[in-house]
């Protein structure tokens, strides 16, 4: 057991930090929930993708550099200890693409990852409808066959990026009234500007435009963007949720530099006597520190051959819950100043805000934890096991 | 020692809010955030026919108060009812202004009859005020207190915007006309941050008993996996506590309302102020991605819910004060 | 809407503070937990009911005052503030003594109610069995009519006070087989004496034997020692549980004294600077407020008429989860040194930690309170509402 | 970087674990608790040759360490079995006398072997150390620091019950042999409060880990309203965060066996204290009124939560103390 660098991984660290020095923007672009800073974040992913640091462990021929989990971990650090900017590429890279490099035909790699890692194309999600939250199952938007493709129609809701981006992905009923839910599901990728789509941007907390609704009014997609075989894409969603880059939903690096920012802060505004915000500040850097080991010892396993299952919602509870009470902490020191909009502190707490509800609520979370780690009997969700991974979709 | 409303007392309460029920609240709240007034100064002047703020005015002033309880009765609901706008400070500068008679014979009939909005910002020095004038902009005055001086401020600084925004925060310039000074200003100044946080800690409860209720009438109805999600205990023993944290929050607001003592104020503060907050937690999670939206209704009362907290004294300046007041073996006295 | 004393409660209040500052011993008796401290308590008991302090809201013929609860809640204060002794008596005060004057002929009254007040009878609680604990209506210790009375046999568990007592009073099931589980059960009093009673005392955490479990083998028990009707003896015993005398489980005297000897603790061995342990003595001072005109509020609402039903619920679950956490203040107060088991703070520690699973499981309580108070569906637990209401039998 | 036991590590465990669950460790401990050390002493011995305490010896004095993954390792099996006796204060006194080379080869080999059982009393000024040996009575040696003197304890008070009465605490008396002196005590003292407080950490973990196992246990076979408690929501609920708290103090605890800084220890014990003893409140209102009862070999567990939690720095210093050492924008470097 050990935590060393290897030379080569030092190396690495050092090139990482070299040019995340010379590159990083000195000012941060505005906020990628604007019009003007989604287009600076797409220009920022551009400058990533020229140097071959938007997507360190894809394979060099879709512009990666075929690192291991280990040196993106290592790449992560120092991404945000740098104070890199918010990655708008993130659903397409953490979310397509792990799912495209299993499931996808070599013609969709090669023809969808280069432009996803380069964020010529920018993806938004399109997995929840009004009234499948949860119970993803039950979703009811159609995939109807016509000449060479599929026609789209329904609802879906909660796109997050879907103000802005280019194109989408996510599961459609091509094959209505199968005994069970989850079958009879396709995942299907289309074009938000295509024919039939309406996009209606939905204004979170802060007032901005953080996700959408979307109206699809028989979107034609043809064969070539559906991944997997049509009415499997139930298995095909949830077949990478638990696989390593399921850990990439929220790396350890970012919650470190967040709570070194947090003692910054504190060392600044707070007597080390005022114990009680002492003790949380304290807590935020133990947690980022426990959270990235936790990270090093998955990250172990999946070098050692062993796989992830259950276990990432364990990883998804204190992730979420971490990064509130962080942010909680912030605001505290800021006393009264903390309800100050454009302050330091306020985006990254209403994105916070967000965590324990997305990628399965953290109430599904704790059921499978309990039934599936702890094996307790089963409670009211239903039984099958796609089903109770519904929780499971990053959303 | 009867520890209740009277009749009257919840009476005027159910009054206020079958008004603001009327009155469509929510609209109004958007059309303030916004930076329209107009429906807002609407609102502020029935709540005065309703006689809200005469409740901080004393009679010799055309008042008919300081009546705390009514004031606690009045204010939750305004909470309730996100009633936006300097209420609080209002009724504070009604405080303040009526200990220095030279200029509360100006002031507080206007603000008795809602003529006056009026704003607030007392010393940055004392832990338990900002340095913002709530909704300045929309005020006919905003006082300032610095030391021993009370000024009428001669403007303000811009917009700066808040969490909730319906709350305008504004900078007052410094200096501008004198109104008063000398140790009596200081020593209603402290009066006056004693009212604001009271009459935040009211409407904090609101906020926070409107948040619960909306949240169990959306429980009962959502469906996940073929059934209302309140009927999952996880659900149940999360509102239970929310209702727990509120209901615990009223007898200390109602505590603080016959004592006025600093102290008690100061429990009231960081009880209902937390119970509040979490009912808004609460709310969020249990709404799931709709309660994360600016567009529901709830975005309301969900982002009020921690600039009320911290606004007035925070958790730790309330705590701190609940403990210098306490002198072992004398709390029990009669 | 006032808070203000009566120039007569003011009175009731000075000749209740000058009487304990004459005879509360000076030097506290030993854990009434051990059988030296129970005869010492039950002497203290016997001192209370001569100068009739022992039961001050009960009717004069019964020992008492006849005062209403604002006078009991006044004496509460000043009984817990002066550092008097707990009450050995409480199982026969505060749980038997409503059900009889509510339930009990006048004989029963007579007969009982004084020994009861004075210490000469200490009763014990026979509810729990070992497979009803939450679940109190499948109770199956059986009452079996004989000439002029009644046989029982079975066993009970998580007896308290059982080990050192008189007397124990539960309900036994006179009539099998009934539809409902609740029906057919009776209330009966019985001697923990009689011929056929064993009683095996059982250590708490401490290694104190706070409760017993009872054998029972055909202990005959008089007609005269059944309360109400036989068969009747859940509604009997429900019945009394919301009323006003159900509010003395814990007093708020208890709490504001021991939020008072917290702070004087804090004062003696933290700096005001440490905040982190300010914050949670600030929380004990002002949870103690709060309890206390939560029950002034209640008692206001009695004397108007008025009754309480599932908002003891809230009650229970406040008092019991303040109480653990005012005593883990305590703890941490001390550091290292709080762990000594014959400190100031850790036999009241353990004693709270019972609090959040007698007298119905907070688990419980929260059901209720969500399904009662706030009107969610029903869940799991049965849906007669008897049955839910078995977690409010305190024991 | 391979963040993950080896599989010789992971026998080691499971060999102790083995070796531990045939021992039948509660009957031990009750002894133990009523001052019958002879169980306790025999288990000592077959814990020593299992190699535990060489793990904290040089191999200079017979040892094969200090091996801290090792000793990590070996110490959540103490923690899971519930072992008595003072040895996480053997395994801190080979640091200590093992900075020490006139007192080391006295005492280190017969620690090794697990001929001496050693107690301990580090410098009461330390806010990280407390004022008792822990089993002095069932110790060949108590040893002292105060200031910068080591001393070999003449005798001890008499005995304090813990709330954990297998816990026997004891004031070591003043003065007795002089063993060594000068800055070197000071600093070897320091050495040996991390130890002892990295080694009460893993202990920590391995008694909230088996509290958790029989807590689940438990659930899933207690039937109440017809089904087991384990399927009801809050109880899962509960349950999961505890796994929650375990499972992420874990990695701080491996990771303070790497890095042996004082930080990552106080880290470490801070959060395996807090989890175990968010195991033993679980563990208690899950088993109900069991539970609370001494004789179910739960309590052996439950009682020990809070003292291991408090023991070698409270979570107040423990915070502290990651503070002190966190220096902004260096913690990232490799």
């Amino acid at each position: 057991m050990d935590l060393d660098e290897s030379a080569e991984e030092q190396v690495f660290r050092a090139q990482a930090r070299q040019w995340l020095r010379a590159h990083v923007p000195a000012e941060p672009p505005a906020s990628l929930e604007t019009e003007e800073g989604f287009a600076e974040h797409r220009a920022w992913e551009a400058r990533l993708y020229a140097d071959r640091w938007s997507v360190v462990s894809w394979p060099k021929e879709y512009g990666g550099r075929g690192v291991d989990l280990v040196k993106w971990l290592i790449f992560e650090e120092e991404y945000y200890a740098a104070g890199a900017p918010g990655r708008v590429s993130q659903n397409g890279i953490s979310l397509l693409a792990p799912t495209l490099f299993d499931h996808g035909s070599r013609e969709q790699q090669a023809r969808i990852l280069p432009p996803t890692a380069s964020g010529e194309v920018i993806w938004a999600q399109a997995w929840s409808e009004p009234e499948a939250g949860s119970d993803l199952a039950s979703l009811t938007s159609r995939a109807v066959r016509t000449d060479g493709g599929w026609l789209l129609s329904g609802q879906k809701t909660w796109s997050s990026r879907a103000a802005f981006a280019d194109r989408a992905f996510g599961l459609f009923r091509s094959e209505p009234g199968t005994p069970k839910p989850h079958h009879g599901l396709t995942y299907v990728m289309f074009d938000l500007h295509a024919p039939g789509v309406t996009v209606r941007p939905i204004a979170r907390l802060d007032g901005k435009p953080a996700f959408a609704e979307l109206f699809l009014d028989d979107v034609f997609v043809p064969d070539e963007d559906v991944i997997g075989e049509p009415g499997e894409g139930w298995r095909i969603a949830m077949s990478t949720t638990g696989n390593e880059r399921g850990l990439t939903l929220r790396s350890p690096g970012r919650f470190l530099a967040a709570a070194d920012r947090l003692v910054r802060r504190w060392r600044a505004t707070a007597g080390p006597s005022d114990t009680a915000l002492r003790d949380r500040v304290a807590d935020a850097v133990l947690g980022a520190r426990a959270y990235h080991l936790f990270t090093c010892a998955n990250a172990s396993r999946f070098a050692a051959g062993e796989s992830i299952g259950a276990e990432s919602s364990l990883n998804k509870v204190f992730w979420s819950e971490y990064d509130i009470a962080l942010h909680e902490t912030a605001l505290d020191l800021l006393g009264p100043e903390g309800e100050v909009s454009d302050g330091d502190w306020q985006e990254g707490y209403v994105f916070s805000l967000a965590g324990p509800i997305y990628a399965g609520t953290n109430e599904i979370q704790r059921d499978i934890i309990a039934e599936r780690l702890l094996g307790l009997p089963k409670g009211r969700l239903p039984q099958d096991p796609g089903l109770t991974r519904a929780g499971r979709i990053p959303g | 020692m009867r520890f209740l409303l009277d009749a009257e007392q919840a009476e005027f309460g159910r009054t206020l809010d079958r008004m603001l029920a009327a009155a469509g609240t929510p609209g109004v709240v958007r059309a303030w955030a916004a930076g329209d007034h107009g429906p807002g100064r609407a609102l502020w002047s029935r709540i005065a026919e309703a006689g809200v703020f005469a409740l901080a005015v004393p009679e010799a002033y055309d008042g008919v108060g300081p009546l705390p309880v009514e004031l606690a009765v009045a204010y939750v609901e305004l909470g309730r009812h996100a009633v936006p706008g300097p209420v609080v400070e209002t009724a504070a500068a009604a405080t303040l202004l009526g200990e220095l008679p030279s200029v509360a014979k100006e002031w507080l009939p206007r603000i008795a009859s809602g003529e006056a909005v009026v704003s607030l910002r007392l010393d940055e020095a004392d832990a338990f005020c900002g340095p913002y004038a709530l909704d300045a902009d929309a005020a006919d005055a905003v006082i300032t207190v610095s030391g021993d001086e009370l000024r009428l401020a001669p403007g303000h600084g811009p917009l700066q915007a808040s969490a909730d925004p319906a709350r305008r925060l504004f900078r007052p310039l410094d200096g501008g006309e004198l109104l008063a000074s000398g140790p009596a200003v200081r020593e209603a100044a402290a009066q006056a941050a004693d009212r604001a946080a009271f009459l935040t800690a009211a409407q904090s409860l609101g906020v926070g008993l409107e948040l619960l209720h909306r949240t169990v009438e959306y429980t009962k109805q959502r469906m996940q996996f073929g059934t209302p999600i309140g009927s999952f205990q996880a659900v149940k023993h999360r509102l239970a506590d929310t209702l727990l944290a509120l209901e615990f929050a009223r007898p200390l607001l109602f505590g603080a309302a016959l004592s006025t003592a600093p102290a008690d104020i100061a429990a009231a503060k960081v009880t209902a102020g937390e119970a509040a907050y979490t009912a808004a937690r609460t709310a969020l999670q249990l709404h799931g991605a709709i309660g994360y939206t600016e567009e529901l209704d709830l975005s309301l009362w969900l982002r009020k819910a921690r600039p009320l907290r911290d606004a007035w004294g925070t958790p730790g300046a309330c705590r701190a004060r609940v403990l210098d007041a306490q002198v072992p073996g004398l709390q029990h006295a009669p």
